[in-house]
């Protein structure tokens, strides 16, 4: 096996990797060994330092201007272990650091061991399992090494289940071992992917799997199991099983962190594992398939997500629609000539979304649990007269709104320009059609949540308790984050890209996605949108409701049955069997 | 396998440790290459006499005590 | 020589699986525990045969660590499944629910 | 007569295997995954893994068996979980599918090269300036030491995943059931008279792990065994988990690992590197280290949540 050369040297500052690797879990060990009061301490102090080490390697990595290695113990790959850090990898790190820092914040006043609850139990593990999932994630970017990458997986895995539990109700505990079990499963999945792999090719490095990997069945079979256990991890549906309990039950930091960061690990590692280790075996049919699922994610996700009457259900199955938007980009990173998937506009794009959504996503579950935290419920029929009372934080769910939807000022703006550029270049017309809906679905719900806390209260002042500013300002933040972090992350801008706001074309583009959400959450949600509309004086649209909500019904009746542990197992073995053969006759044909 | 009740079949299992894998361990001593080697597979045995004897006695009184009972 | 001792390990073998048949039938707990122990005994058994004849020396700590192990679990089943008497009391309560 | 041998294992792997997963008593099945266990450490000898063998001996068999011996009572204990609850029309279908990948993935596993590429050679060649004999001690804790390390570090999450189970009031109490049993019992008389026999074992375990199979996680295994068994006979409580000593124990092996790591990046130039002429003794350094820590987390993880506050 030749080595290749310019990746079996240390590059300069490369200890930079091992230190934003290590940084968090010294910061754990240090915080077991203290107990609990000062676990809030030590990852308070972890905090800014982790997001030096991120910014720093962003630094190096910019002025050098290629990707930053280090290898182990002096080993080279194949023998030895690699950490990597290409450019999608800073743009992860440092994106995730903001975003631990935002949550840190964020917690610090709700998960305080001085305080009496949530009780010195939940509060100071809360803080060890956030510097956990960082550590884990940090190592999932860096890591060029499959093996060292299922560890990642494990870690993010044990870090990421007992945030689920942390308020100990026993439905919470539910939740947490479905997702245990499940995660598991996909982790297995991966495992034996990655063994195929070391059985046929005699090497786990993703560098050199790269040149060695050719198209045959065991590399098919590896490619399908480890694809079906990621995807399972990162709940695109049908395997959403886990998610919605999960996300819904914890409390609000650790939703963020599971909703924004977690299930970004298996998403990466998907995406390193289809660009950088496999990309000349994946067919266009698969990566056709991977695309229908996020399609049919979305349309699923964020129907359910509409007819939820809780606000945190309603982000959670908002997440699930939001997963498949992040798998578009696999197909539109095909590339014909080569047969392969390719670096380019649309796996920027792709890791743009994630990152909009890393941002966005934790701000908004910031925002309900801020809400739900004020007035004592999350039902969002009673969530009148809240935008007067907590003007911060209701501006904090609308932005971070813009920022998912993709309308003009955000980084979702572009990603989405990007995907949609790519998919007229390369004549996939029909994705088009799905970023354009999931546009309009995302505003369906945000619209949905907006009118109901702006409307104006009917009975008393609703806020029974005062949130921390600091809390409000620090999701505002990350919010804000999300407008402007994936232009920076973009660094010098596409000038193609980027066309007057208010022109027609754009804000007609705009408007339609408002509209058509508009319609779609007065169609399906619960409880009519504009309910002083008499309903009488709109016959017509009293059926159109009608069979929207019965569309809404079956959507519904879809998610729970598919979220049975039957039929998730069932689903997964399709799963498996599905991108085994389309690899398979996708090669032939 | 015939055995009618549990304490008779633990009987029989005694009989499996101590003298079927005594009588192992003595033909391998036969040939083991070195005296450390011997006396670890001496050992071994030891080990089993011992550990089955303990738990024997203790599955023993476990059911003895369940069967008189109800 | 070899084959001698493999011919036993197989014999001590197709022994401890007829052992485990009685489990498959549906015995009492206890019989299931006892079927293990033999299979402890007897993997033991095979282990240093096996080791006999290939040479490694290392498959006798194998043996050892199993003969430590099959005691351990038996100790556990006596725990885990107590009779409600003097010498082995209660152990298995469970988690109070905290709903 | 080897082919023959191995043959019966293997069909004795299968069906022991298929009559723990059909098997409708839950306890039944326990009960074949730890003869399961014992078997598979058989095989994994057969095929020379035996450094597999010992850790499947000791976690699959052992470890594994108390914790499954233990759920299956609490459950037990709660007569309505268990039994098959899944849609009975669906398991046909089930059946089928898994079968089909099975299939798939038997046939892809055939497909591989008859001689596959493996590093192996790679590791031989590389061994003697990690100044190890055991190849698989040289690729834990040199190679591949990073992942070792994290490793460690993923036993430490799942305690705290764990702990985090109990209650509020019981928050840094003992864990697991005060247990009892007759001072003068059998069962006193058992756990008094293995455990230092097991130490031994499990010390000399570690020790030669340096050159033959062996090493640390397979003595923290043993010593772990040991301390349960002590602790089910009554003759010792687990201590409180917010006890210092406690915590700094279980994290002092992964922070020694850290720095030793460290302070190759002095010495040698490379994080986790090891200066020429120190690297067994570095390696033996680390493994010590490891061991307490490794002990104390698997018997602690075993344990399970506190369950008990403050008592008399």
């Amino acid at each position: 096996m030749p080595p290749v050369p310019e990746q079996a040297v240390t590059s300069a500052g490369g200890l930079l990797l091992v230190i934003a690797v290590l940084l968090p879990f010294v910061g754990v060990l240090i915080g077991i060994a203290l107990r609990g009061v000062h676990a809030r301490r030590v990852a308070l102090c972890t905090l800014p330092l982790g997001l030096a080490i991120a910014i720093a390697i962003a630094v190096t990595v910019l002025q050098s201007g290629a990707q930053l290695t280090y290898l182990l113990g002096g080993w080279a790959p194949p023998l030895g272990v690699a950490l990597r850090a290409d450019m999608a990898a800073v743009v992860m790190l440092v994106v995730v650091a903001v975003v631990v820092c935002g949550i840190g914040i964020y917690a610090c006043d709700d998960f305080n061991p001085a305080r009496e609850s949530p009780g010195p139990r939940a509060s100071s593990t809360f803080w060890l399992l956030l510097l956990a999932v960082w550590g884990s994630l940090n190592l999932v970017f860096v890591s060029g090494d499959l093996f060292t990458l299922y560890v990642a997986l494990e870690l993010l895995t044990f870090a990421g289940v007992p945030l689920v539990c942390l308020d100990g109700r026993g439905d919470t505990l539910r939740a947490a071992l479905r997702y245990l079990l499940f995660a598991l499963l996909g982790s297995l999945l991966y495992l034996l992917g990655a063994v195929l792999l070391y059985g046929a090719y005699g090497t786990l490095d993703i560098a050199l799997l790269r040149a060695a990997s050719v198209p045959e069945p065991v590399t098919w079979a590896a490619l399908a199991l480890a694809t079906t256990g990621l995807l399972a991890k990162t709940a695109l549906f049908p395997l959403h099983i886990w998610l919605p309990p999960a996300h819904a039950g914890a409390p609000a930091a650790a939703s963020a962190v599971l909703s924004a960061l977690v299930i970004k690990g298996s998403w990466f590692l998907l995406i390193r594992l289809w660009f950088d280790a496999l990309p000349g075996v994946v067919t266009f049919s698969a990566a056709q398939v991977l695309g229908a699922l996020g399609a049919i994610a979305i349309v699923v996700g964020s129907v359910v997500a509409l007819r939820q009457a809780r606000l945190k259900l309603l982000v959670a199955y908002s997440t699930v629609a939001q997963i498949g938007y992040l798998f578009l980009m696999f197909p539109l990173a095909f590339d014909a000539g080569s047969n392969m998937l390719v670096h380019d506009a649309a796996l920027t794009g792709g890791i743009l979304q994630g990152i909009s959504h890393a941002t966005a996503k934790a701000s908004m579950f910031m925002a309900a649990g801020l809400i739900s935290a004020a007035l004592g419920h999350d039902r969002i029929a009673d969530l009148a007269g809240v935008a007067r009372a907590m003007p911060i934080t209701v501006l904090t769910f609308a932005v971070a709104g813009i920022a998912l939807m993709g309308i003009v000022p955000s980084g979702a703006y572009l990603a989405k320009k990007l995907l949609l550029e790519s998919a007229a270049d390369s004549g996939q017309w029909w994705w088009t059609l799905v970023l354009q809906g999931g546009a309009a679905f995302t505003a369906g719900y945000v619209v949905l949540v907006l009118v109901n806390v702006l409307r104006r209260p009917g009975g008393a002042h609703p806020v029974i308790k005062r949130v921390p500013a600091v809390s409000e300002y620090a999701a505002l933040a990350l919010a804000v984050c999300s407008l402007l972090l994936a232009l920076a992350a973009l660094g010098p801008l596409p000038a193609h890209l980027i066309s007057n706001p208010l022109a027609a074309g754009e804000l007609l583009a705009t408007l339609l996605v408002l509209l058509g959400g508009v319609l779609l959450a007065q169609g399906l949600s619960l409880h009519p949108l504009f309910a002083a509309a008499p309903a009488a004086t709109m016959p017509a649209s009293g059926l159109l409701r009608r069979s929207a909500g019965a569309t809404g019904v079956m959507f519904a009746r879809i998610d729970l049955l598919a979220r049975g542990w039957t039929v998730a197992c069932i689903s997964l073995l399709v799963v498996a069997l599905l991108f085994g053969g389309l690899l398979f006759f996708g090669a032939r044909g | 396998m015939r055995f009618p009740d549990t304490l008779t079949r633990l009987h029989a299992l005694t009989k499996a440790d101590n003298l079927g894998l005594g009588l192992v361990v003595l033909g391998l001593v036969l040939q083991a290459g070195s005296v450390a080697a011997a006396l670890k597979l001496i050992c071994v045995w030891l080990l089993l006499l011992l550990s089955g004897a303990c738990v024997s006695q203790l599955i023993a009184r476990n059911t003895r005590e369940r069967e008189s009972r109800p | 020589m070899a084959d001698v001792l493999l011919a036993a390990a197989g014999i001590i073998l197709v022994t401890v699986a007829l052992g485990l048949v009685p489990i498959v039938r549906g015995a009492s707990a206890t019989d299931n525990i006892l079927a293990v122990q033999l299979f402890g005994t007897g993997g033991v058994a095979v282990l240093l045969l096996l080791g006999a004849v290939s040479g490694a020396e290392a498959i006798v700590d194998v043996a050892l660590t199993l003969a430590l192990l099959s005691a351990f679990v038996s100790v556990a089943f006596v725990k885990s499944y107590p009779a409600a008497s003097s010498d082995v009391t209660r152990s298995s309560a469970m988690y109070e629910c905290r709903a | 007569m080897m082919t023959f041998v191995n043959l019966l294992l293997a069909v004795l792997l299968l069906a022991l295997a298929a009559w723990t997963t059909l098997a409708r008593n839950m306890f039944a099945a326990v009960v074949g995954f730890i003869a399961y266990g014992a078997l598979l450490a058989l095989a994994w000898v057969q095929l020379s893994g035996i450094d597999i063998a010992l850790t499947e001996a000791a976690i699959g068999s052992g470890l594994t068996g108390l914790l499954l011996l233990n759920a299956a009572s609490r459950l037990h204990v709660n007569a309505n979980a268990g039994g098959n609850t899944g849609r009975s029309r669906l398991r046909v279908p089930a059946a089928l599918l898994s079968a089909a990948v099975s299939g798939a993935l038997m046939l892809c596993v055939f497909a591989l090269p008859e001689t596959p590429p493996t590093l192996a050679p790679d590791v031989a060649a590389n061994l003697a300036s990690t100044e190890v004999r055991n190849p698989i001690t040289a690729v834990l804790l040199a190679f591949r030491a990073m992942d070792t390390l994290l490793e460690a570090i993923v036993l430490l999450f799942a305690l705290i995943g764990v702990w985090s189970l109990s209650s509020d009031p019981h928050w840094g109490g003992r864990p697991g059931l005060r247990q009892y049993s007759e001072p003068n019992g059998i069962l006193a008389y058992t756990a008094r008279v293995l455990p230092p026999i097991g130490i031994v074992v499990g010390a000399y375990i570690f020790w030669t792990g340096a050159d033959y199979p062996g090493g640390k996680f397979q003595g923290a295994t043993l010593l772990a065994a040991m301390w349960l068994l002590v602790l089910m006979a009554g003759l010792a409580d687990a201590p409180p988990i917010r006890r210092t000593w406690l915590r700094v124990a279980l994290v002092a092996g992964p922070l020694a690992f850290i720095a030793v790591g460290f302070l190759g990046l002095q010495t040698a130039g490379a994080f986790l590197a090891y200066p020429e002429g120190f690297v067994k003794p570095l390696i033996i350094a680390i493994e010590l280290a490891l061991l307490p820590s490794l002990t104390l987390v698997l018997g602690l993880l075993l344990l399970g949540a506190p369950l008990r506050g403050e008592e008399p």
